[in-house]
């Protein structure tokens, strides 16, 4: 069955989902994994929207992080105050960020392409980047895999991923065992090295070559010496997405 | 101190200063309604530091943003907390010229703002600094409290922090840095909320988002609300007013104040008129269509509604919320 | 008319809160204090509990300062956190307290007689009171005026008053232009001397004379010139206390 | 640091530690109901550290504390928030042998505790702190925050701060000095509500005290509740949730659970049975014959409201607390 990168992105991000944890999602992709992971493996993954749902049955995909969709028949309608401090306090595992740069290290970029004070491009800035990248215990990054957008270094850190390196969350005072989980592309599937903390290959995606994958990378990845191939979306994920979770192919697209 | 963010401090008032500012707030149960206008004259200021409330196109009183740019307001900075269509169309009518930024020039799913990046990229409006959502509600929250800051562990290690007007120090129980984000009292607040008596007691429906902080934050604040409602039903739930009348300056009755934004429980999205607003602000001269035919020719927001096709179309965004109609995504 | 002691006391506590100010009450003659103030004078004083209550038209006296009579009706139910985050921000006027001690500049003790490891006598601690003495802008005292209560220095300081005098309590970091404004008794109205924050006799009641006074007090009190005579209870008051706001006699007493 | 108190710390954690503490609840939706005994078996533990929510007499979880005391728990420390008949009884039946103070020993109007007085006068309890109240539930706060402390202004220049364990330092912003309250994680805590579901999604009428920040401050949690209700109710209106599930460890359907307490809208205080008490524990006598008669005699709650007087008096009290019965005070 075919699909597209999207619907690989998706069905990636939804089987790194444990049951009975939390996750925080945004709009658009995050939101259509987590959904995926419920009805598949995750029937208790806990969805928390930083604006105040907590424990939603969404009856379709939200537009907005804090549209009525975001505590549709949820658990609790709540504040972001309350929220945040949840996270801060540890009860959130999963959070999904997307950028428009990521470095070695997981730190992202949404906040200026070019000089702060004079940007070329003016992205919207941290939003809940931030919050999430500090204060989950795990962020899975969901970016397309382009040369201009895996860096060496960016035009300004808006979210921390491990900063420049081992114990550097830490020693800022972030806190401690956090940090970038996964970076989900159109391309493959990278992690990070236990050691240096440095991004590394984990699996490519169906038809993918490693030449690709470094062709569109501006720094040096990890490879190791055993690169898995991505298991491609299975007809019942395909099913899901499909005709239950997005049926209007708002995020994932018409049928490619 | 370890650290010093470098973006420009706005909203900040010592303590001391801010209990006395709150300490002059009329505690009199006195008829606050008047007309939206009468309110953004009286307490919207050219030059004003401001925040909204609600959050990205929910909930958002864009009543007030349309009325504050008819009445040509200049050189004011928002507090983009989490902002999209309020600041956009606030940016390309000129009226705000800084942002205090946690999120702005983007339209979440529906893509980048074409005025408001255009704007900044060219360096009409600056963005004097920067700062995440939590960050940015712990702001109010701290002035909700009458503190002078929060601690908090975010933005700790990233140019957001060296950007923003937060610093760090060590923690003197954990001896580790910890970020302190300092209070914020904006000029003035507008928020929108489900219904309200005449004193101002609101109530909201749902998530309240940063709300119930930010209306104690603000120096002054303008309460839209959909409905006005006696005050004996504020009183016979008195554990659902999010906002008590003594916070509140003035009460504005403005039916569908938020569209073309999602009123939970209302009204959703119109999103064939965000789409109008993004494909027309793509061109200064679409900037400039747009406000004349929503904004400048028409007396007040009710007339607006009937642009936007009335009745009729508030019908379906109201079918649309209850689940009853399919999305007509453009 | 005839009247005991508590009923002057409260009408001399009601007449000193102004309408449409704010007053933080607790149970007893606080309370009877303010409701017989909106009855009289002040119809839009707003009464404030803190465990959560804001504005309550309260059907009886209440018996617990978190009990449901101190929301009944009321503009607002909701936290302590709210409560006490507007009384730091400024927005409650007025405090009553109590105390087993006080002292010259007003400092009250509510925790220990004797020694705090080994008391004589325990008392109930702080409670709300630090926090009405820290953060409210006047605080109104009401208490017994015995000499073993007015002392020259507490057995412990668990309300701030002024402290040690003019510009303490901004020094150690107490909201500006905070403290004690009245002191009540049963023998007298008392307030503090402008300049040197140490308590002044500003009437004594129908009857009391000066050497009662103080033989009474345990430090020496400023004694302006001119020392007034407090109004007694008038007839509308006595009516109002008696018949409406405390028919039961609860705080008040039995007729005297 | 420019001062340190000198009060015990108790239930501090590094916020570290705390996050670890609070990533190992449960996150499934399960039926956590259990009988009280079992709950308080499983998560009330000689030594522990705990609080109760409510405040007063009000919504205080009578029936845990009897439970405790027929379980026979001992060298427990209490949250002594704003604690009367509570810690009280638990004094008295040597459950508790230290009290972190804001408010005990004292039954608000009704006069002090002769039974909790004794025990501290004679030694064999120790106050290991003294706080306010708005400092306490800053504590819970600070924890529900996952921070570990929070500013204020309160206590500061006085001997409450000196046997608290707070600190002082010289704030960045203001540079005047600010008081610093330590993050409280109680090893449990119970509160009592008006109604949850079998998750532990609970609802609480009118004031919520300190117990929405309480409920995340604990590292375990009972809760007793009047009413069971489907999950369903609670999804329907979820913005009446005060206490999410996951922060539940035990359900308990205990109906009149608080007597002889103020359950906001359903009962009044018990006066007589508040003023039995009081005249009975004036001696070490009448506290055992009490606690004879009322705790260790019966097999669970609902024997005891038999023996307070049943539904006779539980429907005198229902019509007190509707203003439908005139209060006999002792």
């Amino acid at each position: 069955m075919s699909y597209n990168p999207i619907e690989l992105m998706a069905c990636v991000a939804s089987r790194l989902l444990r049951d009975a944890r939390s996750v925080f999602v945004g709009t658009g992709l995050p939101m259509v994994a987590a959904v995926l992971a419920q009805r598949l493996h995750a029937p208790d993954l806990l969805i928390v929207f930083e604006a105040g749902g907590i424990g939603p049955q969404v009856p379709t995909v939200p537009i907005s992080v804090g549209d009525s969709r975001t505590f549709h028949r949820a658990v609790m309608a709540t504040s972001m105050d309350y929220v945040m401090s949840i996270a801060q306090l540890g009860f959130v595992e999963y959070g999904f960020l997307g950028a428009a740069q990521i470095d070695p290290y997981g730190n992202l970029n949404t906040t200026v392409i070019g000089p702060h004070e004079r940007p070329r491009v003016r992205l919207p800035g941290s939003g809940g980047a931030n919050d999430v990248g500090s204060l989950c215990w795990r962020t899975i990054i969901l970016m397309r895999h382009e040369r201009r957008r895996f860096v060496e270094s960016l035009d300004f850190l808006t979210t921390p991923g491990y900063l420049t390196g081992p114990g550097a969350r830490e020693r800022v005072g972030l806190p401690a065992d956090t940090g970038p989980y996964r970076v989900i592309t159109q391309l493959a599937v990278l992690g990070f090295d236990e050691e240096t903390k440095r991004m590394k290959l984990l699996s490519l995606h169906p038809g993918v070559s490693m030449e690709e994958v470094m062709e569109n990378t501006g720094f040096e990845l990890i490879i190791p010496e055993e690169v898995s191939t991505t298991q491609p979306p299975t007809e019942e994920e395909l099913r899901l997405l499909r005709g239950e979770i997005d049926p209007a192919g708002i995020v994932i697209g018409r049928a490619s | 101190m370890l650290y010093e963010g470098e973006g420009e401090l706005l909203g900040w008032m010592d303590p001391d200063e801010a209990r006395r500012w709150m300490a002059r707030k009329p505690l009199e149960l006195i008829d606050k309604r008047m007309p939206l206008s009468e309110a953004i004259t009286r307490f919207a200021r050219d030059g004003d530091y401001f925040a909204l409330g609600g959050f990205g196109h929910v909930r958002v009183s864009m009543a007030a943003i349309y009325e504050m740019i008819r009445q040509r307001r200049r050189r004011m900075a928002i507090a983009a907390k989490t902002a999209v269509h309020d600041v956009d169309v606030l940016i390309a009518s000129g009226v705000v010229d800084r942002v205090d930024c946690a999120y702005a020039f983007g339209h979440e799913l529906r893509g980048l703002s074409p005025a408001g990046r255009r704007a900044v990229e060219g360096g009409r409006v600056r963005v004097v600094a920067e700062i995440s959502n939590a960050g940015f509600q712990w702001r109010f929250k701290a002035a909700a409290m009458g503190l002078p800051w929060l601690p908090t562990r975010v933005m700790l290690g990233t140019d957001t922090l060296r950007r923003s007007s937060a610093r760090v120090v060590e923690d003197p129980f954990t001896g580790r840095p910890i970020c302190l984000i300092p209070a914020c009292y904006p000029d003035f607040a507008v928020i929108h909320v489900h219904r309200c008596d005449k004193y101002g007691n609101a109530q909201i429906d749902g998530i309240t988002i940063e709300d119930v902080e930010l209306a104690r934050a603000a120096k002054r604040l303008i309460i839209t609300t959909e409905e006005i409602i006696p005050g004996e039903e504020i009183r016979r739930h008195p554990d659902r007013t999010a906002i008590p009348y003594f916070l509140v300056d003035a009460v504005c009755e403005v039916r569908y104040g938020c569209h073309p934004g999602n009123m939970p429980g209302l009204y959703y999205f119109d999103e064939e008129h965000i789409a109008e607003w993004l494909r027309m602000s793509r061109t200064d001269e679409g900037v400039e269509e747009y406000l004349d035919r929503y904004v400048y020719s028409v007396e007040g927001f009710e007339e607006y509604i009937q642009l936007i096709g009335g009745k009729e179309k508030m019908e379906y965004l109201r079918r649309l919320e209850m689940l009853q109609a399919e999305l007509r995504a453009p």
